[in-house]
This record gives C-alpha cells, structure tokens and sequence, in this order.
C-alpha cells in the first residue's frame, strides 16, 4: 500500500508542470525503498519487485503509454520530468523491458488480441519481459543475426543463440528478433516474435561481468516451439518495427544521470582524500563540472525536441557518446585521487559513496553497450555529417 | 550538412526576432571581405561600420529610450555568430560594450555618435593580461584594447566610474594580430567623467557576445572541412570515406554542439554563470576546432591562401579576448552551487 | 605482432642476462594459474613461492655474498614483465624489496628462509594512502600491504630503522582487491631491531620492478586484443580492417613503447629520477592501455571469463602500488634539472 | 674562414666518441653564426649560405657520405653526435636536400659520370637542390602523381605540376618522381630525374603558409626538356629508390628536438607570465617534461638501432607521432598561458624566446608532412600490429 495518497487529480496532465513535479517528488520520496536508492549494480526483480508492484497499484508504471492501455497518457514534457524525477532520486531502473520496449511496440504493431493479452499482464507485473537482440557473431552488426525460427505447422521452432540479454533469469517472456528468411537480404528476413521463458528447449546462463554481477545473460534456443499467433507485426518486417523504438534508447543513454551521480561521488572521495582544496585537482574538477553543465544544456535541446513532439534525429547520438566518454572520465579522476584504495573491491569504509572502483568499472562499458561509440560515430558521419 | 543539435530554449518570440537579426547580417557572410582587410590600419571598413549603425546593431542591446534596439542577448548572440562566419572585423561587440555603459551612464552624445557608426568607442578595461577584473587605476597603462588604431574615443572604467577620452588624446601603440587586426597598448589622456555604470556585467554580456562570434566561425570552417573531406580523393577514393577521418569529424563536431548548447541557453538568461559557462566551452572548442579543422584539411590548410586557417587565426585572437577558457571555468565553477545530485 | 621499438641500451651481455632470467620465468606465463587463485586466502601458491625463491629470484638483487642472485634491475625488469604477462599473483617484488632490506640490515636467518621461498616478509612501509614517504612513527597503524594474509614475517621500516616482527603478533585485516588478491591493514606487534637500511632506495627499485610488471601486463592484454581485431569478425569483415580501429590500436600501442622505452633505460640505471619517470608512464599506461583493449573487445571484453578483464583489474591495483602516476611525475620533476635546451 | 682552427685528428672517426662530441660543439660554437640561432622560421639560401659554406670549407658539410665522395665517412654513433650537437646549439637546417636526400641516393644508385658530375657541386654549394615529390591531387598517395616525362629524341619532356617543394625558389636544380609509364601498376611507372631549374619552361610560385613565410612552392613544369642522361637508376624504378631514403626522414621527424626546444621556451613564457610557481601550470608542464623524456628515451633507442647499423623498421613512424603531439600539446600549453599575448603575430616584447603563436602555428603542420600522422598509423596498423 502507498504510504501516502495525496489528492490526486482526475488528470495529471491538467497540473501545470512545476506541480505536477512536486506531485511527483513527493509520492516518489515518500514510497521509494530507502534501501535501494542508487544501487551500485542493476537489481534483480526479487530486490526490485516491491517497487515494481507499488508503482503498478498506484498506475503509475507506465507514465508513457495511452490511457486507453492502462498508462497514464502522460504528455512528453511530463514524461521527461516524471523521469527527471525518478533521475533525482536515484530510483533504480526496474524490470523495464515490457514497460519501456515491448509495450510501446505492442501499442503501435501489435494485434487487438496481442494487445489485450500481453500489456495487462506488464501492468501486473504477471510478465517481467526480456529483450533478445544481439547475438554472439551479431553485435555491432546485429542484422546479421542468425536465430532462426521456421514454421512448421502452427508454430515456429526456434533454434539459435542470445547474448547480453539484460536479466534473463529474472523475465517469464522473452521478445527476439528471429530470422524468418534466411534468402534474403540482411535487415529484411527478420521478424519479431513473443517467447515464454517456460517453453521446453530454453536455457538461461548468467555472464558474470567486471562488476562480478550476472546483469547479462546468454539463452540459448534449442528446438523451442512458439504459437504463430506470437509473431508481431507483418513476417519478415522486424526490423523496421525494432529499430523505431531506438531513439528512446539513444537519448535514454545520452540522460546526464550516471555522470552527474558520478560527479557527487567524485565529491566526496575527495573531501575523504583530502584533495578537495587541491588545485590540480580543483581544475580537474571544474572541468568534469563545465562538461557536464554543458551536457545538460544539450541534453535539453534534445528533450525539447521530444517536448514538441518532434522525432529525433541521428544527432542524438551525439549525447551518448559525450554522456559516457564524460562518466568514464569522471571516475578515472576517482582512480587517480583514490591511490591504493583504487584496486579495492568492496566501498571504502563500507561507505558505498566511496566507491572508486565500482563506478569506474561500472563506467567501462558505456560506451559498448546501446551501440558502441565507434558505431555511434559512423552514424553521426554519415547521417549527420552527411560523409559518403 | 544537418547542423541539428536539438532546439534552442527560446519562445518562439525569440526565436522569430533572432532570425530576423541573423537575416540582416547577410551581407557580411563573405569572408574575402575580411581577408581583403588584414593587416590595414585601422583593419576595418569605415563603411561596413556606418552600415552596422545603420541597421541598429551598435545599440542592440542599448533601451529604445537611449537610442538603441532594446533587444535581448538571444538576438546578440544570433548577430555575433553571423559575424563570426563571415569574420567580420569590425569591432562591434567591443562598441556594443561601450554602448551598454554611455547609456547605463547616461551619457548621450557621443553614444548617438557610436550608435550611428559615426564613432568608435573602445572601452579600455584591462591593465594586464589574463583578468577579468576592471582596472581601478585611473592612470594604469591599458592592454589589449583591440583595433585601438581605430578609435575616435576611449571609454576609460575606474571600477564602475566612467570617463571619457578623446583617443587623440591617448598615447597608443599598436600590435598586430594573427586574424589581420592588432591589440592597443594605450596611455591614457585626461577624460572627463561622465558617471557610473555596472562594468562587470557589461563585461559579461561582451564575453558572451565573443563566444558566440566563436561559434558562428567554429561552424563556418566545420562546413569548410566537410565539403573538403566530401570532395578530396587521395588512393582513388574521396577521403570522407576513410574512418578515420570521419570519426575526427565526429570528434569536431561534438565541442560545436556543446558550444551553442552552452551559448545558447546563456543568451536567454545571461547570469554570469552562465556566461562564463559559455565562454569557457567556446573558447577552448574554437581552438580544438579549428586544429582539427587544420588537420582534416592537410597540406592546403597549411596555407595562408585557404581560409580555414583564417577561422583559427581567428579563435586564437578572441579565445582569450574578455577572459579565456581557464578563468572563465574557475569563475563559473566559484559561482555555481553544488548540484544535489543524489 | 612484432614488438619493436628500437632496441634497448643495454650492453650485450646485460641482454643475454635478462633473456635467460626471461626464460627461466616460462612456467609462469599461464594466466589460468593466476585465474583459479582468484579470491582464495592467501591469494597465491605455497609451492610457486618456493619455485620461486629456488629459481633464486626472491634474492635476485640481494648479493652473492648475503645468500641472493647479485643480479641488476636489468634482470628484475626483465624478470618482472614476465611475470607480469602470466600475472603471477606471489608478492615477489613487496619479497624482493624486504629481501634487499634484510640483506642491507645484515640480518641473515629469515633472509635465508625468504630466499628459499619459506618465508613471506612483507614490508610495511605506509601509514596513509597517496604517498612514497616511509612511515616514521612505529606504533602507526601500516596500509596497503600486499597480499598480508600470506606474510610469515613483517619488516616494519621507522624511517631507516627496521624492525621484524613475526606475522601471527600483529593485527591484520584486510580487504579484497580487484585482481583476486588483497590489501592489509595492520596494527605492529612488538618485534626486535635488526638494523638499518635505505629504505627509500629500495622502495625506488620496487617501484621500477612493478612498472616493468604492469609492462607485461599491457603487453599480454594487448597481445590478445590485436588477436582478437584479426579474428572477430562484424558487417562481413575482419574488424582489424575498420580503419577507427586500427587507430586505436595504435594509440594504444604508443603508451606501451613510451614505458617500455623508460623501464628499459632506468633499469640500466636506475637513479631515482629514472624510476620515478617510469612508475609514473607504467602507471597511467597501464590503465589507458587497460580500457583500451576492453573497449577494443567489445562486450565479451566487459565479462570476467575473458583474460583482457584480468589485466585491466591488475592495472587497478599496481597503478598506485609503490606510488601512483602523479606522485611520481613530481617527483621526477623535482630531481630532474632544466635541460639546456637552447 | 673559420673562427678557430683546432688541430684536427687526421680521422674524426679514431676519437673516442666523448672527445668527438666537445670537438665539434667546440667548433660549432666559434663558427656558428649567433643570429641565426634558433631561427623561428626556416632560413633562405641568402641568410643560410654563409654558414653552409664554414661547413663546406671545414670539410664536414657531409658526415654521413664516404670520404672517396668528399664526406666525412663518419660512423653512425658519430654521424647522430655531429646531429645532436648541431640540435644542441639551435643550428638552422641550411639547404640541405642535396646533401641529405641526393647525394646519399646518387652514392646508392647514380652512374659514375652521375657521381663525378653532382656530388662535388654539392660539397661546393654550386647546386642547390630542393626535392618534387608531391602534387596537388598526390599527397598522402604519392604514388599517384601524374607529372609525365616522355622521351623524345635524348631528351625526356616534363609535364606537370609539384606543390610543398621545400625552398625552391632558391634552388637551382630540382630531384623529381615522374611517370614515366602511364600505362604501369601505379608504383610501377615512376622514374627519378635530376632537373636544372634553369630549363625553359619552369615556373616557381612561393606559396604563403600560415606563419605567412614562403617555405613552400609550387613548381610548374612546361615542356620541360632535360637530357636522358639526368636520369638516374633504372628506368621506372625511381619509387623504389625514393622510398629507401625515406626511413632517415621518419627518424628526422622523430627527433626530439622540436619539443625540447617549445619546452624551454615554454618555461620562458611561464616565468615571464607569472605561472611559473603555479600548481597547475606545474602540474601540465611536469607531464610535458615526462612526455619528452621518455620520447627521448624511446628515440634512443632507434639510434640505437642505427649504430648498430640495422636498418629502421616501419615502427619508427611511431616517433614522429609522438613527437609531433607532443610538440602540438606544448605550444597549446603556451597558447593557453599567453592569453591576451597567445594572438600576437610578433615575439611579445622583442623577445623572440616569447612567441607563443608563432610556435604554436609552426607546430600545426608536423602532423601533416612527412606522412600525415594518419598515414603513419595506418603503416603502424599494417605494418608493425599486422592488422588485416
């Protein structure tokens, strides 16, 4: 139950914004589980679920997705703060692949019945969905992935390999992009299809990664067999449907959060140091500070795009990589202040804001996952520079 | 090229008015105007500047009841670039400051004089290099006064106390500049004084103003280098296609983008903060940007007979013209709270 | 991949010396030793250590006459980039700096038992982190010492003064660290003079050996990814022909030849400016070099079964050991005079 | 005439290297002309040809040829001390193309009459040489020019057009790669010719770089007629030929001593500018200082490699990139430090030790000639990491 219940207004978007927000920050300081407030590593949903579920009752989970749909139809600039909002807290990301990837696809490519089934079923936190895309040869180049899935009869068998599968131990349902025609060309043999984790033939192995975490998952596909009616969409066309949902990642990726909360860090390792007045160390800091006020500033210009309900374009990708070239620098100042205390496993003190080592191995991979930073520099020559 | 960076936080009001100023500025795109202008005395055209009274940019940021346009930093900051890529020598925003504080001061001849382009008023702020403090000696030897050769008069800022000099009346000795102009060293005359005014936020205003003339440059020699990079074959292939190359563009481009992020959110609400946020991105990027723009551009932008080099000939004038990267960031780090980030 | 870069200035007969101590060190190459010894107390192997101290390297720059090797820093660089490159987990170089001592102090009983691998005498040095100053207050709590879960015996320095104490009457706790060792903190017991001894020269010749260590290191780490580039294969190609690529491959090479080209010269002589020149390349090498070639592998990069993890994480702990890059650039600054550069 | 005459040992070469060192810095420092130290731009023939002709006179206008070709026929080991000792002193590089990329190639390559005829017009200052390698369409890809010499009767007639000749207005014989078999592999076709400028049909055009200094030209050719005889080597093998010398040039690059000399002028600056005791400037300029003393350490040991007498391998092209960055990141330190003064387009104050833009500006190309650093990384990548 929610500790507190506010009036609420019939319509959230009816609050002019700065309401609207301390609305928001309120419920959010007031509910959120103190104790997993900016956890160091993403959460499994056994630590994760009680916030999950008391989002949902309070419907709120789903802040982007018609009301028709059980969402809170909120507009884009009320999207952003509910986000902001959720930023500023520190709440961690939860279990979010159906809410965030496959409900929005639903809504917009799915059939009446695919939508009836599947997204009541996100709301309740009955489905906890996980997303498989990229593949052991089909990284950077992930339409050149080779999962197959072969109709015979009424259903598809599937055969293949996932990887970088975002918490697959924890998600029920699985959502691939599968090769439906091996003849033709790359992007265009690809269709999208919706998985039960329980179906005979799957099984999940945990990747163990820098951080000692098991985030990423390898599921492998052996002779699974999934109901026609899974398919989303027109057969040989998921691609397209895929890659229209990768700007909120790519802007999603490019939000100042992980520098700025690194930036606090970095804060209070240098008081604990003792450099803090340094002035080598204060220039430094001032830098990191400039780099991300001014991220900030085109971040915005970025969510005012989004505020006007306007697409985002391939410069977009400009954010993520200055985001997380930023982030990664950040804590490599935190490598460099924290000394002998930087090879250490576990927090210093068991202070987890004094934590160098956590968030510099946390920042590596920024710039790999959502598309590494090389591929994110092809887009923008090409689509922004207009490069041949 | 897609010069995309998002949407600047302006009403559309403001965004409306911008483009209008921008509009008017058509006729100084044209760098070999600038080219043709290096190395004269005073290094600028008398009739481009009357044209620029003309067209009311002088007193852009000077009330209507003074004389000026009452217009806002966004439309400053709009004109400023538009000189930037054309490189415009003229010293406008130098007598945009000046004009501020005539008015501020309440000084009206001689600013009707200014506003018009009949005048040039230098405000000769700086006794040494590498400040942004105002001089408050009203007998220390100014520095750095730029296109002094030029002036008719010299605004002389004893802290916030104003006084007004015939430049005849100034001893100045001149030093030429890598972007065509020179750099005064001015002995001050006597003056009279002709009141206060809020000199620092002038100043302020004036760095911003600069940053933004170093974005429009910045800009202006990217598209060189990418038409360059679209068009130069070496080993039978048009060298935009080479990766490397076009991963440095990339890495070009990113200061840009930050740079009118930064420039333009300081123009809606020029704080000092803010305007040294800005200052400080624009000046390091003009020179980051304008090396790399070197760079892609090998040989030819070795020479003097390419105007990509004139763009960084440029930023190495202004990047530390009203303060440069390193002051500018310490100031906007002393002036800025600690975010509460969690 | 060729490792070229130049040839290193030593005379032929330090070259054959340090190719034969090379050589002795094959056993230890095998990165899956040091995999599986992960995590585990005391962190490495009881009979490694004794190979070791029977392949005479514990002693290795303790002289003939005290029981050691009488080898140079040439062989201990050569010695410890070997060891480096396999990763070897045994606290040789924190042993072969207690070992220096031991000798220099003229104890000999647990000198003899160090040498022959029976012993584990660690050097407890440090009061606080970020500096290269001996302790000199005996009752100070003592830091960072490598791997003390493992010590039989600890050499507590009070400036010059040394002071053995036997591992089980000292308090000691420690904390893992992200190459699978760890770190102790350690409250002194009472032991008994022995002595005194250079302290501070030694610490150089620990700080050089572990700039030679993280050398192999790099070297393995990149030795894979450049393995890795030409197999990998993305869009139908070999990735090692993605021209970005490659460039970053050789802006990680760069910082591998710098160090090997300091390490080499300072173990020929290693003056304490030479060490600290090398420490501090070693140390931000090894960490740029690190993230490099995790970025350059991608996402299987990022997972801990693959051995460039395994590199990196070493880096993490041996960067600051003995003293961090910037400590280490001062200190080099300070010793080194004005070149006279015309 | 020399300032001092030293009782010279009948061989430089029977000195032990130490005592060969001060021998020549003795000289060097009596007869070096003291205006022309350090000069901040490449020197003209008209302020250069006073000290080419001491060297000349002296007899060590040429250390490195053998003594039966008028040279020095010093030792590797020496030949890199009479380098280091002209580096030391801030010698001018005088008009040296004859000298260093001719005549080592004439010794290799050219007839006997060839030899006899141009090597002691070298030695005498007769012929002064610049070098007509790049075109406008071939610069990184050399091996693309197109400036044609075709046979007819005994004479070949040039075509064409070569850019970034060093010096060539005061040259008074040119070196040129031409195509002679337009038809051939593109290095197949080339050809190596020894041109009078003198020849009708010759049109040199100074080009004004960015340190406004006419270092470079343009160099026309119209019909050019030169006899068969100036050719030299086989015919359509002059690629080859050029690129064998081409290995003296990454070293030179490499050197340190641009770096060392923007190092020593870069503490000027500081002093003068007052930041010389500040903890951030120091901190900048400490890793400079680091930076070229490990540049110089990885330099000693390609001369190493050179005193051994081993031939240089293509990972030399690491020195000139590193040398040249770090060049760069010295004179943006100045800039940095200069402020207002960094626009200046003459030394502050008179003193030229104080030209933060001009060295600045002079460093800009080092990235480009010689083989752009690119090129070098891409014979790095190739070549050294045998990257596919």
């Amino acid at each position: 139950m929610n500790a507190i219940t506010p009036i609420e207004p019939a319509d959230l978007n009816a609050l002019e914004d700065e309401a609207f927000r301390l609305h928001i920050r309120a419920w959010i300081e007031a509910n959120y589980p103190a104790e997993i407030r900016n956890p160091p590593k993403r959460l499994h949903w056994e630590e994760n679920k009680s916030w999950y579920f008391k989002l949902a009752e309070k419907g709120w989970l789903c802040p982007g997705w018609p009301r028709e749909f059980g969402g809170l139809g909120l507009s884009p600039t009320k999207q952003i703060i509910f986000t902001e909002e959720l930023e500023r807290w520190g709440c961690a990301r939860s279990n979010d692949h159906g809410i965030i990837m496959l409900g929005p696809l639903l809504i917009r490519y799915g059939s009446a019945e695919q939508q009836q089934h599947f997204l009541p079923k996100i709301l309740s936190g009955e489905h906890i969905w996980c997303q498989g895309y990229s593949e052991p040869n089909s990284g950077s180049d992930l339409a050149s992935l080779r999962t197959s899935a072969v109709l015979d009869g009424d259903e598809y068998v599937v055969n293949g390999q996932k990887i970088w599968t975002t918490l697959a131990q924890d998600a029920n349902w699985i959502f691939l992009l599968v090769r439906t025609d091996p003849a033709a060309k790359k992007q265009e043999g690809i269709s999208f299809l919706l998985v039960d984790m329980n179906t005979p033939g799957i099984t999940v192995r945990p990747i163990i990664n820098l951080e000692m975490h098991d985030e990423f998952c390898e599921v492998f596909f052996d002779n699974v067999r999934v109901p026609r009616a899974n398919l989303v969409g027109q057969l040989n066309k998921g691609w397209d449907m895929a890659k229209a949902l990768l700007s909120f990642e790519r802007i999603y990726l490019g939000s100042p959060r992980q520098s700025a909360y690194a930036l606090t860090r970095l804060r209070q390792l240098a008081e604990r140091m003792g450099v803090w007045e340094d002035a080598v160390f204060g220039q430094e800091y001032a830098r990191h500070r400039a780099d991300l006020a001014d991220l900030k500033s085109l971040y915005g210009r970025y969510v005012e795009v989004l505020k006007r309900g306007q697409p985002l374009g391939a410069d977009v990708s400009q954010l993520k990589i200055i985001q997380s070239e930023l982030f990664q620098r950040i804590t490599e100042t935190m490598m460099a202040i924290a000394a002998e205390n930087a090879g250490l496993m576990e927090p210093m003190e068991g202070n987890r804001n004094l934590n160098p080592a956590g968030l510099y191995i946390q920042a590596r991979p920024t710039s790999i996952y959502g598309g590494t930073n090389e591929i994110q520099r092809n887009i923008i020559a090409k689509n922004v520079l207009e490069l041949p | 090229m897609s010069s995309a960076a998002g949407i600047a936080p302006w009403s559309d009001d403001q965004a409306e008015s911008a483009r209008m100023v921008r509009d008017s500025a058509a006729g100084f795109l044209d760098v070999a105007r600038a080219r043709a202008l290096r190395g004269t005395m005073p290094g600028f055209s008398a009739d481009a500047w009357r044209e620029m009274g003309a067209l009311g940019w002088i007193g852009l940021l000077v009330p209507e009841e003074a004389g000026g346009s009452g217009l806002s930093m966004v439309e400053m900051c709009a004109l400023a670039e538009e000189l930037g890529r054309g490189l415009a020598p003229e010293p406008l925003i130098p007598c945009v400051l000046s004009a501020m504080l005539l008015a501020e001061a309440g000084e009206r001849e001689v600013l009707a004089q200014l506003l018009a382009g009949e005048a040039v008023v230098l405000t000769a702020w700086q006794d040494r290099a590498n400040t942004l403090a105002v001089c408050t000696d009203a007998a220390a030897t100014r520095r750095f006064v730029p296109m002094a050769a030029g002036a008719t008069h010299v605004l002389l800022p004893v802290g916030d106390a104003l006084h007004l000099v015939n430049a005849r009346d100034c001893e100045i000795t001149t030093e030429a500049t890598h972007d065509g102009g020179h750099l005064g060293t001015l002995r001050p005359g006597a003056g009279r004084a002709i009141g206060r005014a809020d000199v620092a936020a002038a100043l302020d205003r004036a760095a911003l103003a600069t940053a933004a003339y170093l974005l429009g440059g910045m800009e202006s020699g990217y598209a060189m280098t990418l038409a360059y990079l679209n068009t130069r074959q070496q080993f039978g292939k048009i060298i935009g296609t080479f990766q490397a190359l076009q991963h440095k563009a990339v890495d070009t481009k990113l200061p840009i983008a930050l740079t009118r992020a930064a420039v333009e959110e300081a123009a809606m609400d020029p704080t000092r903060a803010a305007c040294s946020r800005a200052k400080a991105r624009a000046s390091e990027a003009a020179m980051i940007v304008g090396q790399n723009c070197v760079q892609l551009s090998g040989g030819i932008g070795y020479t003097d007979q390419y105007d990509v080099g004139l763009y960084l000939r440029k930023a190495m004038v202004l990047a530390p013209a009203f303060g440069g990267a390193a002051l500018h960031r310490a100031r906007f780090m002393d002036l800025t709270p600690e975010t509460e980030d969690a």
